[in-house]
């Protein structure tokens, strides 16, 4: 491992010297990728116990089961699955063959130990309707349920629900995903340099990929090189500059110069989340709902599709992104601009239009702070927000932060309007961002609700079956949205773009995202 | 026989020429004085003599410096090095600044035997610390291993001599050699360089505006004013019958002498700069007996006797100042 | 003082009158009459720019420089030219009140510890010359973090980043001033130290501060303009030369006169400071007081 | 003697590094916000949070906590990253030899390119090149690093596609960076040796020394560097700190690593131990810079030796 643990500092000629070693690149077997922005600042490999992710998680680390486009599941390391009528026990049987790339196997007992190595950690919840797990035989468990959980699979499926080696995770504790990380993926870590980039190499053993691969192993590519670039426009030019093979999360902006480039290529796939703006209700003037409801019909979502993001990408009505059934909402409730009904809720709260443009009541002005981070897609979509605002009389200040300070402003429950973005592809992410159990972040709104706490309840955890599941949480949107919480600005698609002079990729992409299925087919150009 | 001769000198800087027709000559074992207010043009002299006028942007425009009967300002630069330490000698008027501070004593001096007479660096210490002893330095073996700033200014102005002797010059140039030092010391140093022209047979040329140094040491003097050689001549002569206003007007001030000021108490006026130098006789303006005359044309040397003077009136014969 | 010698003083007879000097005093006037037209701009960029600065027009996004748009537009759309002349404003107003800020701190600091001296001026002077050394882009980046982006904390910033500056300048002039005889004689008469502080050694230490004060507002600009390029300092849509170079290297690509323009209003007007500044020094006469300190 | 002049010099730094160490760690208490809130699970209990508060040893007063902390520090233990989750040791020695090499080029790249570019314009006596080479001095001083950067990449990299746009891999990812420092640099060197050079030459030992006969660049090596050195080491030496920590906008820009940049992540992330280490890293090294220029010039001029010792 290049990232040894060093207790002490190396002497200086040591690391001058070690700083060289990398120029010994660029070889045709090996491809560098720039991670998107959403996925920056992972700092650790360890699916169980890490907040944050990154895809090249993914090539570590095999599931259980996969998810495909279409949301259907697919059969990874889990050959099938059987669920009983009442939802109370789920039986796998598990691939047999496998190994972790530290040579133990993959069997039951990996499994039982994995999925009890939760308890405690930030991404417990994921496990959190898994009573107990039995090790039926070698190569069957049954996971014994508390109470029924129709979204198990998809938890499953999740890039937190990679399968560590137990010997290993056990054997390095906190280091797991930091000094070294291993699972049965077809990829190892090689080195890891937290913030920099991540260099993986191919594990030779791997034969055991799922059908969203049309090459089932081991990988095409020998080595794959993970930059984190901190500037989305950064990573654009080195893509278009022959400095990276793969570009992960293309910013809408660019989208219509890459494509005019001949050898950029553009994969566009649904996206995951959606940017909105939520509305702090605790902070006046947004104590009073006729402002929110106000403020969400000033914002002018198809104008900003097409003239922000040149069409690319969808405008957001409400929470969800719509390939999600709980999107499906009554018309009535989703957002929609109507700047003239907005100005006359307006009036009525007493925000009377001002000579200068902004709205006054009792001499003081409709002014408003809006918070956002430092990335180039938000503080360009910020400022449209601002100037939108600006139509109906609001006058916005915009402040960027970084996404660490920004979080100490929530919680200090400083900001009254922000923008931000999210890039979940589950209904439960409802939850995350309204349950008040967590105000002030992620529960940005501020919103503690009786009625709201008992529908996320319902949702969360009563829904015996999918089709309760999806009622349930249908209705908690509905009543999330009839509070005028929060303001949905832009569906992005997820932008792949990729040097076709270098490598091909898969086309169609399967999976709900482009990450270790999609880089198992990555092939070098001939 | 004369080791240097200047004849009709003239050095411009641009369009201005600090310096026209300075003449003079200076033999073996003959000390020649050249006299003269700060800012008549004897540094600038000394200057030319060495061939350092391009180092502050000058240039020589006429007349000729003879070095044993060769015209140096026909001389290429790189047979020039050779003379400058090697046949002729600097000695600056400064010595608290005339020694690079960063280095030691010894290989300083060291530098002109290595240079010039192609000695080792052990031959050339061993040069130094004779010649060091031979200036009255004392434990001249330790001094080689000093730095400038540990020593007084006197024995930095030995060390200064030690190296413009170092390679035997023919000729010496002094440019006020005592005016940074003390009473005592300044005497000292006058009395060596006396002795060294005698005993080693050198051509020194002393620059000084000290006329009571002049009257001890010299066998000639050549009196400067605002550029120009004002008269010339034997010292004795000089003294016993100066026929230059300005010569006068030095001798005039010997009693009071003229340490720390470079100024002329005696008369009236400052001595123009060279941005201002006047039309005709330089001196006229301060001249007591200036005539119209004076203002319109520069003077011709009349020779009388064992000097002579640049004035309009020195046939006339002006009384010996009181 | 250097001893004046033979070289030195035909050296500096004949700099004097070179056309050098004359030349240099031309740089003085053109660089001086460019700021001042540059201040006269700034006060009055709302009758001077041909557009609204913050006014947005997606459809005309990153236009390059034509008509109507003389610098082109920028990724909203808006006026690069009426952005650069209100970013003159914010740029200006920002640096210079920093610099007076920090030279009012600077002197005070400066001149108490170079008058009482002691522990007092030891405290002082080990923090200072820690700071001094210090790159001035990292303390303001520390003090932004403290107390968060935005324009008044970029002020206080560029003031604290420059604190050190004045400070140890200020102590060398009182120091060097205190050994003169003039101000001995004082001391010895027993006036109060308000007083002589006051009345005898600023006004002669204050010169050489001024001149530096000046020549700093020139590097303040510079550090706005950085700490602006981080997004840390005016927010949007306030137009600061700075931040409207912060949208990335992209925009390098897409439209670099977005970019370009605000980088040249730095450069131009840094360097016309810094001319000016020489200028002043020369004028002055106190470039051997500035040394060393 | 030299030995003697540098052993003080270091016990001089011992108070100073006391205070500096003190300053350093005070700094982080001013930042706003707290990291164990970014540690904490989102909706943990208060419970937990003291838990958390208690194993950083972020309840003890604050002067048991500097004593434990510059206890560590002595011992090269430099404590877990809060956020980063990892010893600080780690990410300082991740980080420092991208500052180190990068520092340490364009360091190179000033001191001889601006000396050169000083000791040309001082001693050739060329109007157009004295004018040039002012220029060259005024722009470097003046231009904002960040701009720069940009306009070399645009040329350099998007233009040309000589060199890569960003990323710290292999030399020619540091060409554009250390041009970018370098280019301040340079004119900083140059602006310095040239001054320098114009007043030692005015110096009355150098007309003796061309009275001796020595040839022009025998007085440029062996006399006028030494003094044209004096303050160019000075000034470098100054520099260290500025070099490392000031690196900060360029690594941004070109998206290196090193310790500015970690500090000012760690600044983001409230992540005490790591603020705490670089500062006290940069501090290090401007104390260092300090100390050899001092050093330096004590070994190069022997008045300084004599008066300080």
């Amino acid at each position: 491992m290049h990232y040894s643990s060093k207790s002490k500092l190396l002497s200086g000629s040591a690391i001058v010297a070690g700083a060289f070693l990398f120029s010994a690149a660029a070889m045709a077997q090996d491809v560098t990728v720039a991670f998107s922005a959403s996925e920056l600042g992972a700092t650790a490999y360890n699916p169980v116990a890490a907040s944050k992710l990154n895809t090249a998680t993914s090539l570590i680390f095999d599931r259980l089961v996969e998810q495909d486009a279409d949301q259907s599941f697919h059969p990874h390391l889990a050959t099938s699955w059987e669920e009983t009528p009442d939802g109370m026990a789920w039986t796998f049987s598990l691939l047999d063959g496998v190994t972790f790339h530290d040579d133990t196997p993959f069997n039951a007992a990996a499994v039982q130990f994995w999925i009890a190595s939760y308890e405690g950690t930030e991404n417990e919840y994921l496990v959190e309707a898994i009573g107990s797990v039995d090790v039926i035989d070698d190569l069957t468990v049954r996971f014994n349920m508390d109470r029924p959980e129709p979204n198990l699979l998809y938890n499953l499926a999740s890039a937190f629900m990679g399968i560590p080696s137990p010997t290993a995770y056990a054997a390095l504790g906190d280091d797991f995903g930091v000094t070294a990380a291993v699972g049965t993926g077809p990829y190892r870590l090689e080195s890891f340099e937290i913030g920099l980039q991540t260099v993986l190499t191919r594990n030779d053993d791997h034969t055991w990929g799922s059908d969203l691969s049309e090459n089932t192993g081991p990988g095409h590519i020998e080595t794959f090189t993970f930059r984190e670039i901190p500037d989305q426009s950064t990573a654009f030019l080195e893509l278009r500059t022959g400095g990276i093979e793969l570009l992960l999360g293309v910013p809408t902006d660019f989208l219509q110069i890459l494509q005019a480039e001949q050898n950029i290529e553009i994969i566009q796939m649904p996206g995951t989340g959606i940017s909105y703006m939520p509305i702090n209700v605790t902070a006046a003037p947004f104590d009073d709902i006729r402002v929110r409801q106000a403020t969400g019909m000033a914002i002018d979502q198809d104008g900003i599709v097409a003239a922000v993001y040149n069409g690319v990408g969808a405008p957001a009505r409400n929470f969800l992104i719509s390939s999600l059934p709980e999107a499906n909402v009554d018309p009535d409730l989703n957002v929609t601009y109507n700047p003239t009904r907005a100005g006359e809720l307006l009036d009525e709260a007493g925000w009377m239009m001002g000579g200068d443009g902004v709205r006054v009541r009792d001499g003081e002005r409709l002014s408003v702070d809006l918070f956002t981070e430092n990335s180039t897609e938000f503080t360009r979509l910020t400022q449209v927000v601002q100037a939108q605002l600006g139509e109906i009389g609001m006058e916005a200040t915009i402040t960027v932060f970084d996404s660490s300070t920004i979080r100490d402003e929530y919680r200090r429950n400083a900001h009254q309007l922000a923008v931000r973005g999210y890039d979940w592809n589950n209904s439960d992410i409802l939850d995350w961002f309204f349950s008040g159990n967590r105000l002030g972040y992620p529960n940005v709104s501020m919103w503690e609700d009786a009625e709201g706490q008992r529908l996320n309840d319902i949702a969360m955890t009563e829904s015996a079956t999918a089709a309760e599941r999806i009622a349930n949480f249908t209705t908690y949107h509905e009543y999330v949205l009839s509070q005028h919480l929060f303001v949905p600005i832009y569906q992005p698609t997820q932008n792949i773009a990729f040097n076709s002079d270098a490598i091909t990729v898969p086309d169609p992409v399967r999976g709900s995202r482009f990450r270790g299925q999609s880089f198992l087919d990555i092939q070098v150009a001939e | 026989m004369s080791m240097l001769e200047v004849r009709d000198l003239g050095v411009a800087f641009g369009a201005v020429q600090p310096l026209s027709d300075v003449s003079f000559s200076v033999g073996k074992g003959e000390t020649l004085g050249l006299v003269g207010e700060s800012g008549s043009g004897k540094s600038l002299t000394a200057m030319s003599v060495m061939g350092l006028l391009p180092l502050i942007g000058g240039r020589i425009t006429a007349g000729a410096v003879e070095f044993d009967g060769q015209d140096l300002t026909k001389l290429p630069e790189k047979a020039y090095r050779k003379l400058r330490g090697g046949r002729i000698g600097l000695i600056t008027q400064n010595p608290m600044t005339s020694l690079d501070p960063l280095q030691k004593i010894g290989p300083q001096v060291d530098a002109v035997a290595v240079l010039h007479l192609r000695m080792t660096r052990a031959e050339a210490r061993a040069r130094t610390v004779e010649i060091l002893g031979t200036l009255r330095i004392p434990e001249p073996a330790l001094i080689c291993e000093r730095y400038p700033h540990q020593m007084s200014g006197g024995m930095k102005q030995r060390i200064v001599i030690a190296m413009a002797l170092a390679a035997n010059p023919a000729v010496l140039i002094a440019d006020e050699p005592t005016t940074a030092l003390d009473v005592t010391v300044q005497a000292q140093i006058i009395r060596l360089l006396d002795d060294l022209v005698k005993s080693r047979d050198l051509a020194l040329v002393l620059i000084t505006h000290d006329m009571s140094v002049v009257a001890q040491v010299c066998d000639k003097v050549v009196v400067m004013y605002a550029g120009r050689a004002v008269e010339r001549g034997s010292v004795e002569a000089i003294f016993e019958r100066p026929r230059h206003p300005y010569t006068q007007a030095l001798i005039g001030c010997i009693p009071r002498g003229l340490e720390g000021t470079e100024r002329l108490t005696g008369i009236e006026g400052t001595v123009p700069t060279v941005m201002n130098y006047p039309s005709g006789c330089p001196f006229h303006p301060r001249c007591p007996r200036a005539e119209p005359i004076c203002a319109r044309e520069v003077p011709a040397f009349s020779t009388g006797g064992d000097s002579a003077a640049a004035c309009h009136f020195a046939e006339v014969g002006h009384a010996k100042p009181a | 003082m250097k001893t004046s010698s033979m070289t030195a003083r035909t050296l500096d007879a004949f700099a004097r009158m070179s056309i050098g000097r004359a030349f240099a005093s031309g740089i003085g006037m053109v660089a001086g009459g460019f700021l001042v037209l540059l201040v006269l701009v700034a006060i009055f960029a709302p009758w001077i720019a041909p557009f609204d600065y913050a006014a947005q027009n997606l459809m005309n996004a990153n236009a390059p420089p034509g008509w109507p748009h003389l610098l082109g537009t920028d990724e909203f759309g808006r006026d690069v030219l009426s952005r650069v002349i209100f970013g003159a404003r914010t740029s200006l107003s920002v640096s210079a009140t920093a610099i007076a800020i920090s030279m009012a701190a600077g002197m005070t600091l400066g001149a108490a510890a170079g008058y009482f001296g002691g522990f007092f001026e030891r405290a002082v002077m080990t923090v200072v010359d820690l700071t001094w050394s210090f790159p001035d882009i990292l303390i303001a980046l520390i003090f932004v973090a403290i107390i968060g982006p935005g324009l008044t904390s970029t002020t206080f910033a560029i003031a604290i980043a420059y604190l050190a500056q004045f400070t140890r300048l200020t102590r060398a002039q009182i120091v060097r001033l205190k050994r003169e005889t003039f101000i001995e004689a004082t001391i010895n008469l027993g006036a109060k130290p308000s007083h002589i502080l006051l009345r005898h050694l600023m006004p002669n230490a204050i010169a050489p501060v001024i001149v530096v004060g000046m020549l700093a507002i020139g590097d303040g600009i510079v550090l706005e303009a950085t700490l602006g390029f981080f997004g840390l300092g005016a927010q949007p849509p306030t137009p600061s030369w700075g931040a409207m170079m912060s949208s990335g290297t992209a925009q390098l690509f897409l439209s670099p006169w977005v970019i370009i323009f605000p980088g040249v209003a730095v450069a131009v007007t840094v360097i016309a400071v810094n001319l000016f500044g020489d200028e002043l020094i020369r004028a002055l006469d106190i470039r051997d007081r500035l040394r060393g300190s | 003697m030299i030995l003697r002049y540098t052993a003080q010099r270091l016990l001089m730094l011992i108070p100073v590094s006391f205070s500096i160490s003190v300053v350093i760690f005070m700094i982080v208490y001013l930042l706003p916000g707290d990291p164990i809130d970014n540690l904490l699970r989102v909706g943990s209990s208060p419970e937990d949070r003291a838990e958390l508060v208690a194993q950083y040893g972020l309840d003890r007063s604050l002067v048991v906590q500097y004593f434990v902390w510059i206890g560590n520090m002595f011992q090269g233990e430099f404590g877990q990253a809060i956020v980063l989750r990892r010893p600080v040791a780690d990410l300082i020695a991740q980080n420092l030899p991208y500052s180190l090499t990068l520092g340490g080029l364009a360091f190179l790249f000033s001191s001889t390119v601006g000396m050169a570019l000083g000791t040309l314009s001082a001693m050739v006596r060329n109007p157009v090149l004295d004018r040039f080479v002012r220029g060259f001095i005024l722009l470097g001083s003046t231009v904002p690093g960040f701009w720069l950067a940009l306009l070399l990449i645009l040329f350099f990299s998007v233009n040309l596609g000589w060199f890569p746009v960003s990323g710290a891999r292999g030399w020619e990812s540091l060409v554009l960076p250390v041009l970018t420092i370098g280019f301040g640099g340079v004119a900083l060197v140059a602006r310095v040796t040239r001054v320098a050079l114009l007043d030692v030459q005015r110096e009355d030992f150098v007309t003796l020394l061309h009275a001796k006969g020595l040839s022009s660049g025998a007085i440029l090596f062996r006399h006028l560097m030494p003094h044209a050195l004096l303050p160019v080491v000075t000034i470098l030496a100054l520099r260290i700190g500025w070099i490392l920590g000031g690196a900060v906008t360029v690594e941004f820009v070109f998206g290196r690593p090193g310790l500015g940049s970690l500090l000012i992540r760690a600044l983001g992330q409230r992540d005490y131990p790591v603020v705490q280490a670089c500062l006290l890293m940069l501090a290090l090294a401007v104390m260092l810079g300090t100390l050899i220029g001092d050093v330096a010039q004590a070994a190069m001029d022997p008045r300084i030796r004599e008066k300080k010792s």
